[in-house]
């Protein structure tokens, strides 16, 4: 019965957190803070839930799996976020260059 | 309750189908896309398809997406004033004046919607055929793999199979054939950036592991060649934009032998097995399971090649360098 | 209704988006997109029957055939893209409307 | 079905020419057109000992992986299959041979094409795959498969008139393949089976099935150039090479046509009306004159020859009112079936010969001038008179002038349309025929007249011209053995059927 519960828990704080980083990337003004909201927010929702489902199935080797789901999305969204911000660093810096000369 | 989500999910699907074709710009049309793509596989997890929503996320969405991204940076992304001209829609796959287009657009928009009605009712009224569960089900031990989609895959319908791996290489040819295409260029210069080295290197060898893992998997539960190969395939990618273009390192007639080994063994094997009195592609019940795994280990590595080949292709087709060599093909 | 109308349904829908997308649509890529949402209602009207004819597991081989035609769907899009990408590169034109 | 004699041709007839087309891929130029070519010729005498084997035997069947239908794919190989695929072999052994030359005559500026030979290859593999399949999603592969093929070779000039015409190609291709693949859908759903032969038995009448006849009638008349959907044709068929031309003319849309003819006869009767084919025989008859039409008003060889392919395509379609029977008519008291069914064969046949030879002849035309404008046909026999004579007689069989095997297709087609009384379609093969008389004799006419200028006509290799004049030979040669391809021809279950129609009369609408 606890348990449920905090599965539940997990899961809606999960959900709040997608939600937030939702509204993040549709609000924020320029691409960085959307970066942000994006991999930040959604990462820990996505902690949230996983944490949620391990606690749910409670099984070890299911719980090892979906933590490694997280740890890859984690990767994959953090490099992908870098490189993102990298490349509108660099065009804005061509771009004064540009104006410049 | 289920019948709720369901019924979300197919609005969803529908109108992130309709987004995307209307989006004013091209960028929209390509994010929208992968949205869609999830949007059906999550579909196809709800009805129990979870092969093909591997499949469909890997491949359609996963694999496709990254082309048309690619492509993004040629046509309207380099140049985001380009938009599409929404009112002057209409185009029957011909030439056509964009003006004074009214009536045929109506009579394509009303015949599209008498269309649509009557293949609502063609799928609402369609009787119940039974399928083919039962058939699967009791011939599956002779097939030597436990999961049915492997079995029919891989066994039932092998020749469908085969004909399919010859089509992903044959894609890859049609794409040499358009020409301006260079594959077996020099090394590029390796990636400048250490995080992006350091993450490339990381994940080779878990795409790798979990590759292998769905290819072996393959033949209890959801998983196979298609899903192991687009894997296998996202490392020859990665290699690809990490500055180490695959098919420039290894031999020529290495990146032959691994476009063709999939399609080739299947056949030989097929014809080996013909030889000794069968049908084309009959495996003996005894040595079935162990044939299929190797034909498909060998299918995954051929279409991994291809799709690595089919991205590097296109990755090189870009506006601002006119083909200086044609194909050395 | 049954799950697997309400998907049969959609299919019929997406299949008739995507015909009206390959003749509506003037870009390339959306053209070739409209064919691939073609396809994803065709694949989705095959797996709404596989989900219909289950018994112990849902039907397989519509799933077969499915993951056969997503692959053969997506060699035919990416040639067409290729086709596309050369057509950009050689004329500049993203479109046919000023194709002779 | 089961019970017929088991062969190992229909898996060798698919498998030889794909391992042929891989093969072909280690080698370099040179090497890869010596494979290549090897692998047509081995491909077109395994077709022809095949031709032979069902003589002999009559059909024969192969179980793919030893499952039988519903769950497995079986591969058969009746009379009719057999005739079209000995169509491939010759037509296709005669291209090849020209291409290799062809290819070889332009190697130093061109490159000499080599990614023709593993494309033509895994495009004949798919053509026998059609041919020979027996399995409603096995047909979506191959011909999925032939549709890469035929547009990878249209592009393979790369310029960008090609691509664009290849671009439009493959899109209607691709439209036209998921239209084909949702009625099979429809029909797996409402069934549970993909076999042909079960399909036709369980197949019963209703909105589900009348929609799924629609939606694979209107695919596989994209595929094939149906008359409102013709807008590809022209200008992918002109501007490939001229092998390829040939090729695509000759041989792809006619698979899409197999399709079509097997599909309605085999599948279909249960819920085919009098009106449908009525209809698509009005599509055909449209086609006929609009293409003819079309190509008369041309100025350039190859366009005047694409545009005949619409309209020769148009009378393909055009058998299908007389093999669907009025009301009340019953396929015993019909003794115009076997004449109309001869028409289509021998149309394909004829056709195939006669518009390969064309082709062939406009590429040996092109090679020596640079263009194919048809006013500098001028002279044209006092420069190349094999080549004049190609055209000249593939013409005559374009035409149906008696003794060529055109003049059989469409002397069947006007016997069957007078015995079954529908006499409305007499004027539209007589029409036809005059148009196709005015461009021929409008070539022929120029290619007799005295040059004006000297036009400067480059040497071409005899060779290339004796291919062209042999394959226009061969439209009029397929008569000879008429009275046995026909007895052949009649040992298929499907040869010489006809389809009652239901009295009612459902909901229609092909086209």
């Amino acid at each position: 019965m606890i348990k449920e519960v905090i599965t539940v828990i997990l899961l809606v704080v999960g959900c709040f957190f997608f939600l937030a980083g939702t509204l993040g990337v549709l609000r924020f003004p320029d691409l960085f803070s959307r970066l942000h909201a994006l991999t930040k927010a959604d990462n820990l929702g996505l902690g949230f839930i996983a944490a949620g489902m391990a606690l749910h199935i409670a099984s070890p080797w299911a719980a090892l799996k979906i933590f490694s789901i997280w740890l890859f999305t984690l990767l994959a969204s953090s490099t992908s976020c870098y490189l993102i911000a990298r490349f509108q660093r660099e065009q804005e810096q061509s771009k004064n260059k540009k104006e410049r000369g | 309750m289920s019948v709720l989500i369901d019924s979300i999910l197919a609005i969803l699907a529908v109108y992130l189908a309709l987004q995307c074709l209307l989006a004013p710009r091209l960028t929209q049309t390509v994010f929208i896309f992968f949205a869609f793509g999830l949007a059906l596989a999550l579909a196809w997890v709800r009805l129990g398809a979870v092969d093909v929503a591997i499949t469909e996320a890997a491949i359609a969405s996963g694999f496709l997406g990254v082309l048309f991204l690619d492509a993004l940076r040629d046509f309207s992304f380099t140049a985001p004033n380009k938009r599409e001209n929404l009112e002057a829609v209409h185009d029957p796959l011909s030439r056509n004046d964009t003006k004074s287009l009214l009536l045929p657009r109506l009579a394509l928009w009303l015949g599209l919607g008498l269309f649509l009605l009557i293949a609502l009712e063609a799928v609402w009224k369609i009787p119940d055929g039974g399928g083919l569960t039962a058939a699967a089900e009791a011939l599956l031990p002779e097939s030597g793999v436990e999961h049915p989609v492997t079995a029919v895959l891989l066994n039932f319908r092998a020749y469908d199979t085969w004909l399919e791996i010859g089509v992903i290489l044959l894609g890859l040819l049609a794409i040499f054939a358009v020409g301006g295409i260079k594959l077996y260029r020099k090394p590029g210069v390796a990636a400048d950036d250490p995080l992006l080295r350091q993450v490339i290197l990381f994940f080779t060898p878990v795409l790798f592991l979990f590759g292998a893992f769905l290819l072996y998997f393959g033949k209890t539960g959801p998983g196979g060649a298609f899903q192991a190969a687009v894997l296998w395939g996202a490392i020859g990618i990665l290699l690809h934009l990490g500055g180490r273009p695959v098919f420039s390192v290894i031999p020529r007639w290495l990146g032959q032998l691994l476009l063709t080994v999939g399609l080739v063994f299947f056949l030989v094997l097929g014809f080996l097995l013909m030889a000794g009195g069968g049908a084309l592609f009959e495996y003996p019940p005894a040595h079935a399971g162990v044939l299929i795994l190797i034909v498909e280990t060998l299918a995954a590595i051929s279409i991994a090649a291809a799709l690595t080949a089919i991205f590097a292709n296109l990755n090189q087709m870009k506006k601002e360098e006119p083909n200086e060599i044609e194909s050395t093909n | 209704m049954e799950t697997y109308q309400i998907y049969s349904l959609t299919s019929a829908v997406l299949f008739v988006i995507g015909i009206g997308g390959v003749f509506a649509s003037r870009h390339f890529i959306k053209k070739i997109i409209a064919t691939i949402i073609m396809g994803g209602g065709v694949f989705l009207c095959f797996v709404s029957f596989a989900e219909r004819d289950a018994l112990s597991f849902a039907d397989p081989v519509p799933h077969a055939l499915v993951i056969t035609g997503i692959v053969v769907a997506v060699a035919s899009a990416a040639f067409a893209l290729a086709l596309a990408r050369r057509i950009y590169q050689l004329t500049g034109e993203e479109s046919f409307t000023n194709d002779k | 079905m089961k019970d017929l004699p088991t062969s190992l041709f229909p898996a060798l007839l698919v498998g030889l020419p794909v391992l042929f087309a891989t093969l072909s891929l280690f080698f370099r130029t040179r090497g890869k057109a010596l494979v290549g070519l090897t692998g047509c010729l081995l491909t077109a005498g395994l077709s022809l000992i095949a031709f032979v084997e069902v003589t002999q035997r009559g059909t024969v069947i192969h179980i793919l992986g030893g499952w039988e239908p519903p769950l497995g794919i079986l591969l058969r190989m009746d009379s009719l299959a057999a005739v079209f695929i000995g169509m491939t072999a010759l037509v296709g052994v005669f291209i090849s041979l020209y291409a290799w030359r062809y290819f070889r005559a332009q190697e130093a500026t061109t490159g000499g094409f080599p990614l023709f030979w593993p494309l033509w290859l895994f495009l004949w593999a798919g053509l026998n795959g059609l041919f020979l399949s027996n399995d409603l999603f096995n047909l979506f592969v191959t011909i999925e498969v032939i549709g890469i093929c035929a547009v990878a070779l249209a592009v393979l000039s790369g310029k960008s008139g090609a691509l664009f015409a290849g671009l439009r190609y493959l899109l209607a291709a691709i439209t036209g393949s998921m239209a084909y693949l949702f009625g099979v859908a429809l029909l797996y759903g409402s069934t549970g089976t993909l076999d042909l032969g079960l399909l036709g038995q369980v197949l019963e009448p209703g909105t589900t099935t009348t929609f799924a006849l629609l939606v694979i009638t209107l695919g596989l008349m994209i595929k094939m150039a149906g008359f409102p959907f013709h807008f590809w044709l022209p200008p992918a068929h002109s501007s490939a090479l001229a092998p390829v031309s040939a090729l695509l003319s000759a041989l792809v849309v006619k698979g899409a046509f197999y399709i079509l003819l097997r599909l309605w006869m085999e599948v279909f009767g249960v819920s085919l009306t009098y009106a449908a084919g009525q209809l698509i025989g009005l599509a055909g008859a449209v086609a006929v004159i609009w293409g003819s039409w079309q190509a008369f008003m041309q100025t350039s060889l190859k366009l005047i020859v694409a545009h005949s392919s619409v309209a020769q395509l148009g009378y393909l379609l055009m058998i299908f009112p007389l093999l669907i029977l009025a009301p009340g008519v019953t396929a015993g008291s019909a003794d115009w079936l076997s004449s109309a069914w001869t028409a289509g064969v021998y149309q394909v046949m004829s056709h195939a010969f006669a518009k390969a030879s064309f082709f062939l002849s406009a590429g040996i035309i092109i090679m020596a001038l640079g263009h194919d404008r048809i006013e500098s046909l001028r002279d044209l026999v006092g420069h190349m008179r094999i080549t004049a004579l190609a055209i000249g007689i593939a013409g005559v069989s374009l035409i149906g002038l008696p003794p060529s095997g055109g003049f059989i297709a469409k002397w069947m087609l006007l016997k069957g349309i007078f015995l079954s009384g529908q006499w409305w379609w007499a004027p539209v093969v007589l029409g036809g025929s005059l148009l196709t008389a005015g461009y021929v004799f409008m070539l022929l006419r120029l290619a007799f007249a005295p040059a004006r200028e000297k036009e400067p006509f480059r040497p071409v290799p005899k060779s290339l011209e004796v291919c062209a004049l042999l394959l226009a030979l061969g439209s009029f040669l397929i008569v000879l053995p008429a009275d046995y391809l026909i007895q052949f021809l009649e040992s298929s279950e499907i040869f010489g059927s006809g389809i009652e129609s239901i009295v009612e009369g459902g909901a229609d609408g092909n086209d």
